[in-house]
């Protein structure tokens, strides 16, 4: 049914903001802040409510025709079920709350209202993802969020690292996307339409008409190639940890919370897809079980405070792909949005520090405790959030997936996931000690707490990490996954206490380790560096990846360029342009070449043109009986011939 | 007038240029406001010839009739339809821009303008000429005004780069006059009348002879993979507006030509010729978007770019179904906006910084905000950003190809890589990191060259936002076009 | 038809008869050459005035000039060569002196001795009127009497045009000897009958040479380079259009009345001439570096195109010769024109001399590129409906390679010609700005420029004029 | 007697054959002029002898003959005259000395 409100004003509203702030940016000045947090609020007032109904069982659609394909109508339009409006709660809290801190992270900031427009704009792109009805509508969207990320990486552009960071994360999503495009071309090649309701009903009433499973699961696959890139899963996912040049709330907003969730989403909307072609979940799970696991591993050595947050992103990533791909959709959906939640709060606390010590590598910091107390306790909070330590939410979304993999039977997913988060909850407890406990390690780092403006929003969130957990706890009997059900089927498996036991115990294992490591005994860390070099060197080095890409795709590609930009000049210019060999070859035959050819062209046709000349030339020779005697030998030769006929 | 407004968009532009003809050579303002006014005339007739013009009908509309040869019924037939209306209204919006962009010539205003007026007779003519002889006597029109433009006010090769694009083109437009005649003898009676000719059967052979005749004519035109090679050196030879006019309109010519002869007039030969059409075009784009990626001079790869970017419309034509037609056709339109208005920027750095290498410069976005968002906003249009025109063309011109070849839309998509890569680095390497101090006193973009370029932009989103306000006058022609295609 | 009724049809020859001798008549008396040269002028127009198209074709004197269409249009052609070419020489000034009206003169014979040729129906008629053309061409191509390229040009001239014509005599020998009469008719008819058949294969050959050597075919075009350098310019001019058209005009009149049995035949040969002469003549003048010499080789090359209508010989082929004829008059005699103003202004005939015209005289140098561009076969320009007419035959008579090698010569030629545009355009200014023209050629010029348009845009007059 | 037509025809043959191996051999250009006239003749004799043997229109054979014959005098007249303009500028009769014109 259409929905009380018009929907469309949730986007339009940041894209007012955004359109305000670039065009009058310049006497806006800090003004654009306002503009865009009242938006994004404004957005969010509108969402809840229907989201609320939605919660209560409504169901809002609504479509237009936009284009004609074919004879196909192309109907874009917004559609709230369970799985977007969820989202759609999620993305506009925490949105608005982020924009809040920024408005004084970048106080100060020469293209303050610049930044803002960006956010609003993408506050615009990904609130139509979330709420969009059909693939190509979405793609657009999440095309224009790629552009905002772009944007907003390369903020700070004087820097060669930022403006390389921007270049790569988009290039690198791009390739995704294109995969994502071929994608979708592909299911309206099977289906015949974009649109994610009717395409549910086309799958799930496959009895009508029967349906072309390789192609679908083609579709499927390349689909999903548009989720590696976005939600940086294995092996696109080199973006991500260089994206962190952006600013922090940027950071948070996009590349923690919304966009790269973005991609989960994709593999969610597309689920029935995804379960119509039985063979790409496996390659699903496989790719998000690689991403968490190897992401984590990395994320044990980093120095750089947001670096590690980033790779903790990755494989809490790969956790909600993994969950898709052994069809937890509910499981994948709720880790989603806690994770957003906590992670969110995670950077914006890291955010506080850089902004509190002007450092970020954790090497120099230390004994911030004391300084900035609530952005630690909220940074902890988090932390153990993601830790997985109960009752906060990230204990939940964890525990469902776990309990996917476990109980549909794949042990060895589960004994990695199990492993992974040992280590998150190692390595956020080595960043929290180092960072925060301890002696401050460099005198010249002076920190003082943040301003009001940016620890409340941290505070708000740190409330959402903990009670966001609760729909999905047994407290409210898994009324999420319920929920989730609802829109569409997937297995839903009986909570064990097995597997919690597991997750708390791992957790609060990796908690001790990082304690007594950096706490205690600080030479351990050492020793064990040394004592497995490669292993080290290995995570350090991020698995080498990026050095293996810029060896065998970067360098490649402007190789092959420049070959045949010599291959345009020489070879295809000079078949029909001779500036090459023929040219040299009748220059040496006769030397012909004057003052017209050099300046004026050297063109095969002309180049021969001209070696002829330079006989014709010859034959006149100003003499006469020459002359005559061409006559003469012409006539003979024609009555040769002639006689020769008759 | 209402019943001549295409003789008056056609022949406006010569009675300006003749009016220019008549003013003494030093009152140069006076020339330049004449030039501008005419083409703001022509805008505007344009304007109200699409008050007149009905999206529904798929044939020609607006016809005048008149006897011009008649020896050989060689007929002054002038008409436009959803497959040249666009392209007449894109003349006309190009022209307008490109002149605002030429007040900045400073030699020989009198020549120039009057040539630049000649100019847009012959493309307007070559759009609604619906007389293979008419049509051929305002193609060959086109080039020598072209050749002077380069030629004179061109860069310092400019007269290699002149003679080249004259000749490239005079040769692939003989062979394509013989095959004019070889249809004018083949079809009995014999005319030139493209109302007639259409409904007319042809052999097979026969076809496939003329249909290599013309395509050696629009090739060259487009230009397509082997025959690009006068492309580069035209454009970055040429002074910006005739850059702009080249890679907005004559690129155009040739495609169009597909369009309104090739595929109609020998559908069979047309569809014989599908496979190998398919794989220039992936040539074309693939090949560019490589070479383009090489470029250090900052036009020369715009140029290249539009080779990979024409390599869509031709692709789109490959596909033969609806989608890749209506993508063709857009793409045709939207490229026009889109890489005129890179080159116009192009245009805007040259005359601040001379130089066009992109190594060189750097940090420009510090330096000057308001270029680099519009150089940025160009430049994702046109390596095909969602919301922005080029996206919907090239989104329609593989939905098509996908129906026809699976691979070839594969390989294809290989060029919107590399357009993003090559668009990238050059953002990077023109806007993105250190200011060289070298551009400290480099100005920002001034009004009147937001005003050139301001229009293009509302088009690009306009067309991007909702595709449906310029498709909706071409499907009925394209779908009767696709009708006598596949029979 | 006897003599004294064929005069009443005879009335224009006669005037420029009458007139050639009143101009020699006043040269004696009068001073002031400008008159004698306005004078002649008058008696040319007059002359026009009088011609008038016969009603049904007239064979005149016993058919030895036969007045039809065909040479109806050729008289009003060789009228408006002559005197075009007047405007053009009265102000080239080393004709100067006391021998001015003698050249007036001559020319008056020359416009006789083309309507002659244009009408000729006898073998003997032919003959003399082309004996009488070649003859006035040496004397006016020597007629400087100091410059010793003049007179080199006129004796080579002579030299090589007595042997094509000794040689072409010898065929007609032959013919007479085969038919037993003059007449063209009557040898045709003669030609159609065994043992004959062959006779005609090598008699057409002597025509071959001594008829292409008036339309300077390949590969008996050699003298004409060398001639039109030498000769004084208004001459060249007048050389490379009136005697090569009315060489046309007799050629094409020959081949279909007498060797139409034998087309087949030497179509082919045609053909392959064709070619061989616009190729050598374009390949030739790419490296050009005298104006003169250069357009000599465009001419030949032209004449090449020309030679395309006759090879196919089809009635659209046939008219494709007129039309390009007529086209290439204006063009040719325009371009010329120029030349000869350049040629006195900068008093060089070098293309060096042509830098930067543009500049130095805008409004010359626009003439020059139109007439260029219309040589190169541009539309919508006079040479493009020639060469259109010429193509269009060819496909008809599905002379595929020739049309394809046509094309690629003409787009050889387009590079040529542009190099002068080039020069005038794209190169900077050698020297002061030139005074404007003198007013016969400004009017010379005019004219032609408007024939050149005139034809381009509106083909349908003329063409109006010829299909009959 | 009478001589049979082959043997006039074989005779003005060599003659013709003979003019025009001395064109293009002789460097006089007054030689060349004489060969000239030896092709002519060649001609005329051809012309005689087909009239004789004709029946259609004997008469004309023999008048084209004459006309020939005055052709061939202005030729050599006018041949004469430009010699010697060009001898009075160039002092040479030779055509391998005259070649201002050339390529």
């Amino acid at each position: 049914m259409v929905a009380p409100i018009p929907v469309a004003l949730i986007p339009l509203l940041p894209f007012a903001a955004f359109a305000v702030n670039i065009l009058a940016g310049r006497w806006l000045k800090h003004r654009a802040a306002w503009l865009s947090v009242a938006t994004s609020t404004l957005a969010c007032a509108l969402a809840i409510p229907l989201c609320w109904q939605v919660f209560r069982g409504a169901h809002f659609a609504h479509q237009a025709t936009w284009l004609m394909l074919g004879e196909v109508p192309l109907q874009f339009g917004y559609l709230l079920d369970p799985l977007s409006s969820t989202l759609l709660f999620m993305v506009t809290i925490v949105g608005t709350l982020i924009q809040v801190y920024a408005m004084g992270y970048m106080r100060g900031d020469p293209r303050y209202s610049r930044f803002f427009a960006y956010v609003s704009l993408f506050m615009a792109a990904m609130l139509t993802v979330v709420i969009s009805n059909n693939y190509l509508l979405f793609f657009m969207a999440w095309e224009i969020m790629g552009l905002c990320s772009y944007l907003l990486i390369g903020f700070y552009f004087e820097k060669d690292s930022a403006a390389n960071a921007c270049k790569k994360a988009f290039l690198t999503t791009r390739v995704g996307d294109i995969g994502f495009l071929i994608g979708f071309l592909t299911l309206f090649a099977a289906i015949g339409t974009l649109n994610f309701s009717e395409m549910n009903s086309i799958i799930s009433g496959a009895g009508a008409t029967p349906l072309n499973t390789t192609l679908l699961s083609f579709a499927a696959f390349f689909i999903f190639c548009g989720t590696i890139g976005k939600s940086a899963q294995f092996p696109l996912h080199v973006w991500l940890p260089d994206a962190m040049e952006g600013p922090t709330p940027v950071s948070a907003l996009i590349h923690a919370a919304t966009m790269v969730a973005a991609g989960v989403f994709l593999v969610a909307r597309s689920f029935t897809l995804f379960a119509a072609a039985p063979n790409v979940l496996p390659v699903v799970t496989a790719i998000g079980t690689i991403t968490a696991f190897g992401a984590a591993f990395i994320a044990l050595t980093q120095h750089d405070i947001k670096r590690v947050l980033a790779y903790s992103t990755i494989s809490q990533l790969g956790y909600m792909v993994t969950a898709l791909g052994l069809s937890g959709l509910g499981a994948g959906t709720f880790h989603l949005i806690t994770h957003a939640f906590f992670k969110a709060l995670l950077f914006l606390g890291a955010g506080s520090v850089i902004h509190g010590t002007h450092v970020q590598d954790i090497r120099e910091m230390g004994g911030l405790f004391k300084k900035m107390p609530s952005t630690a306790v909220t940074f902890i909070i988090a932390s153990l959030a993601l830790a997985g330590i109960p009752p906060l939410s990230g204990f939940w979304s964890k525990d469902e997936i776990l309990l996917t993999a476990f109980a549909s039977g794949h042990t060895f997913v589960f004994g990695v996931l199990l492993l992974t988060a040992f280590m998150t909850a190692f390595y956020m407890f080595r960043l929290i000690f180092l960072t925060f406990f301890g002696e401050a390690r460099n005198p010249k780092v002076h920190a003082h707490e943040s301003p009001a403006l940016m620890t409340l929003p941290l505070w708000a969130l740190a409330v959402g990490s903990v009670v966001i957990g609760i729909p999905g706890s047994p407290f409210m009997h898994h009324w999420f996954q319920k929920f989730m059900a609802h829109a569409s089927h997937y297995p839903e498996y009986e909570p064990s206490l097995f597997v919690m036991a597991c997750s708390i115990a791992a957790a609060v294992a990796g908690i001790l380790l990082a304690g007594v490591v950096y706490l205690k005994q600080k030479h351990w860390a050492e020793n064990t560096a040394k004592a497995f070099r490669p292993l080290y060197l290995l995570s350090f080095n991020k698995f080498y990846i990026d050095e293996l890409y810029s060896a065998y795709i970067v360098k490649p590609f402007h190789a092959i360029g420049r070959i045949l930009f010599g291959f345009d000049e020489t070879v295809v210019d000079g078949a029909v342009n001779g500036t090459g060999y023929a040219t040299m070859l009748l220059s040496r035959i006769k030397n012909w070449i004057d003052i017209h050819i050099v300046d004026g062209f050297v063109n095969f046709t002309g180049a021969f043109a001209y070696f002829l000349n330079s006989f014709t030339k010859r034959l006149q020779t100003g003499f006469i009986q020459n002359y005559l005697l061409i006559v003469v030998a012409a006539v003979l030769a024609f009555l040769i011939f002639e006689l020769k006929s008759i | 007038m209402a019943s001549h407004i295409l003789s008056w968009i056609v022949f406006t532009p010569l009675l300006g240029a003749f009016a220019v003809l008549f003013v003494p050579q030093r009152s140069t303002h006076l020339i330049k406001w004449i030039t501008l006014s005419t083409t703001i005339v022509v805008f505007g007739l344009a304007c109200v010839a699409l008050g007149f013009f009905q999206a529904s009908q798929g044939g020609f509309q607006m016809i005048e009739r008149a006897l011009w040869i008649p020896q050989f019924n060689v007929q002054y037939l002038l008409g436009t339809d959803g497959i040249s209306f666009p392209m007449v209204f894109l003349t006309a919006i190009i022209s307008l821009l490109a002149c605002l962009g030429s007040f900045g010539i400073k030699e020989r205003e009198k020549e120039y303008f009057f040539l630049y007026l000649l100019l847009e007779t012959g493309m307007m003519g070559t759009f609604v000429a619906l007389d293979l002889f008419l049509f051929y006597v305002f193609w060959e029109v086109v080039l020598v005004p072209m050749y002077f433009l380069i030629g004179i006010w061109g860069g310092p090769r400019r007269e290699y780069a002149a003679i080249k694009f004259f000749l490239y083109t005079l040769a692939g437009s003989l062979f394509m006059l013989l095959g004019i005649l070889g249809v004018y003898f083949a079809a009995s009676p014999h005319t030139f009348d493209m109302t007639q000719l259409v409904g007319m059967t042809r052999g097979l052979w026969f076809q496939k002879v003329v249909f290599l005749a013309f395509f050696l004519g629009f090739a060259i035109k487009v230009p397509i993979f082997p025959f690009h090679t006068w492309l580069p050196d035209a454009h970055v030879e040429a002074p910006t507006p005739i850059s702009v006019i080249l890679a907005g309109v004559l690129l155009k010519m040739g495609t169009y030509g597909f369009f309104r002869f090739s595929y109609p007039l020998f559908p069979d030969a047309a569809v014989w010729f599908q496979p190998a059409m398919a794989v220039l075009a992936i040539l074309g784009i693939v090949y560019g978007g490589f070479v383009a990626l090489a470029q250090t001079d900052f036009k020369k790869m715009v140029a290249y770019s539009s080779v990979s970017h024409m390599g869509f419309v031709l692709l789109g034509l490959a596909a033969m179904n609806a989608n890749g037609f209506r993508g063709a056709m857009l793409q045709m339109f939207t490229h026009g906006t889109i890489t005129g208005g890179l080159f116009l920027l192009v245009g805007v750095l040259y005359d601040r910084a001379h130089s066009r290498d992109l190594n060189g410069f750097g940090g420009l976005g510090a330096q000057m905000p308001a270029y680099a968002g519009i150089l940025t906003f160009f430049s994702l249009a046109s390596l095909g950003l969602p919301a922005m025109s080029g996206f919907v063309s090239e989104f329609l011109v593989l939905l098509g190809s996908y129906q026809y070849s699976k691979v070839v839309t594969g390989l294809s998509t290989l060029g919107i890589i590399l357009a993003a890569t090559y668009l990238l680095y050059m953002v990077q390497r023109v806007l993105l990191g250190k200011l060289n101090p070298k551009w400290a006193a480099l100005t920002d973009i001034n009004f009147k060259e937001v005003l050139t370029l301001a229009p293009l932009m509302v088009l690009i989103l306009a067309i991007g936002v909702y595709p449906r306000i310029i498709l909706d006058y071409m499907i009925p022609t394209l779908d009767a076009l696709l009708k006598i295609v596949k029979g | 038809m006897g003599i004294i009724e064929s005069l009443r049809y005879f009335v224009p020859e006669l005037i420029l008869l009458g007139g050639a001798f009143l101009v020699f008549g006043t040269d004696l008396f009068v001073r002031n050459k400008k008159t004698v040269g306005e004078l002649s002028l008058l008696i040319l127009i007059v002359a026009a005035c009088f011609c008038q198209m016969p009603a049904q074709p007239l064979k005149l004197f016993y058919d030895m000039f036969h007045l039809d269409a065909f040479a109806h249009f050729f008289r009003y052609f060789a009228l408006i060569a002559v005197t075009l070419t007047l405007l053009i020489s009265y102000s080239y000034k080393p004709l100067k002196g006391p021998y001015e009206g003698e050249f007036y003169g001559l020319f008056l014979f020359m416009a006789f001795a083309l309507i002659l040729v244009a009408g000729a129906n006898n073998l003997l008629m032919i003959f003399l009127s082309v004996e009488f053309v070649s003859m006035i061409s040496y004397l006016l191509v020597g007629f400087l009497k100091k410059d010793a390229r003049s007179k080199e040009a006129a004796i080579k001239y002579l030299l090589f045009g007595s042997v094509a014509s000794a040689i072409m005599l010898y065929g007609m020998s032959l013919l007479y000897g085969a038919s037993g009469s003059l007449a063209l008719p009557a040898v045709g008819n003669a030609l159609f009958f065994a043992p004959f058949k062959s006779l005609a294969h090598i008699a057409v050959l002597f025509f071959f040479v001594g008829l292409g050597f008036k339309i300077s075919m390949a590969p008996f075009h050699m003298w004409a380079p060398d001639v039109y350098e030498g000769a004084p310019t208004p001459v060249t001019a007048f050389l490379t259009v009136a005697p090569k058209a009315l060489g046309f005009a007799v050629f094409m009149r020959v081949l279909s009345v007498v060797f139409m049995p034998s087309r087949a035949h030497w179509s082919v040969l045609l053909t392959a001439l064709s070619i061989l002469t616009m190729t050598l003549g374009n390949i030739t003048a790419l490296s050009q570096n005298n104006i003169k010499r250069f357009l000599a080789y465009s001419s030949i090359a032209q004449a090449g195109y020309i030679l395309m209508g006759m090879a196919v010989f089809s009635n659209l082929g046939r008219q494709g010769v007129l039309v390009y004829l007529l086209a290439y008059l204006f063009t040719n005699l325009g371009a010329f024109a120029v030349v000869t103003l350049i040629g006195e202004q900068t008093g060089s005939d070098d293309l060096a001399a042509y830098a930067g015209l543009s500049e130095r005289s805008p409004v010359t140098a626009a003439f020059l590129t139109v007439f260029l561009l219309s040589l190169a076969g541009i539309p919508p320009l006079a040479g493009f409906i020639g060469k259109y007419y010429v193509f269009a035959a060819a496909i008809q008579g599905k002379f595929i390679t020739l049309t394809v090698v046509a094309a690629v010569n003409s787009v050889v030629a387009a590079y040529y010609y542009f190099r002068i545009v080039r020069l005038m355009y794209l190169t900077s200014a050698s020297g002061p700005a030139l005074p404007p023209a003198p007013r016969p050629l400004a009017i010379a010029l005019g004219l032609m420029f408007a024939g050149v348009l005139l034809l381009g845009l509106f083909p349908g007059l003329f063409l109006s004029l010829i299909w009959r | 007697m009478i001589i049979p037509l082959q043997h006039i025809l074989i005779f003005s043959l060599l003659l013709f054959a003979t003019g025009l191996y001395g064109v293009l051999v002789r460097r006089n250009i007054i030689g060349i002029l004489i060969s000239i006239e030896l092709m002519l003749n060649a001609a005329n004799l051809n012309l005689i002898a087909f009239s004789k043997s004709t029946s259609l229109a004997p008469e004309t054979g023999q008048i084209f003959a004459i006309f020939v014959i005055a052709i061939a005098a202005t030729a050599a007249a006018v041949g004469l005259a430009i010699v010697l303009a060009l001898y009075r500028v160039r002092k040479t009769v030779y055509t391998d000395e005259v070649n201002l014109l050339k390529w």
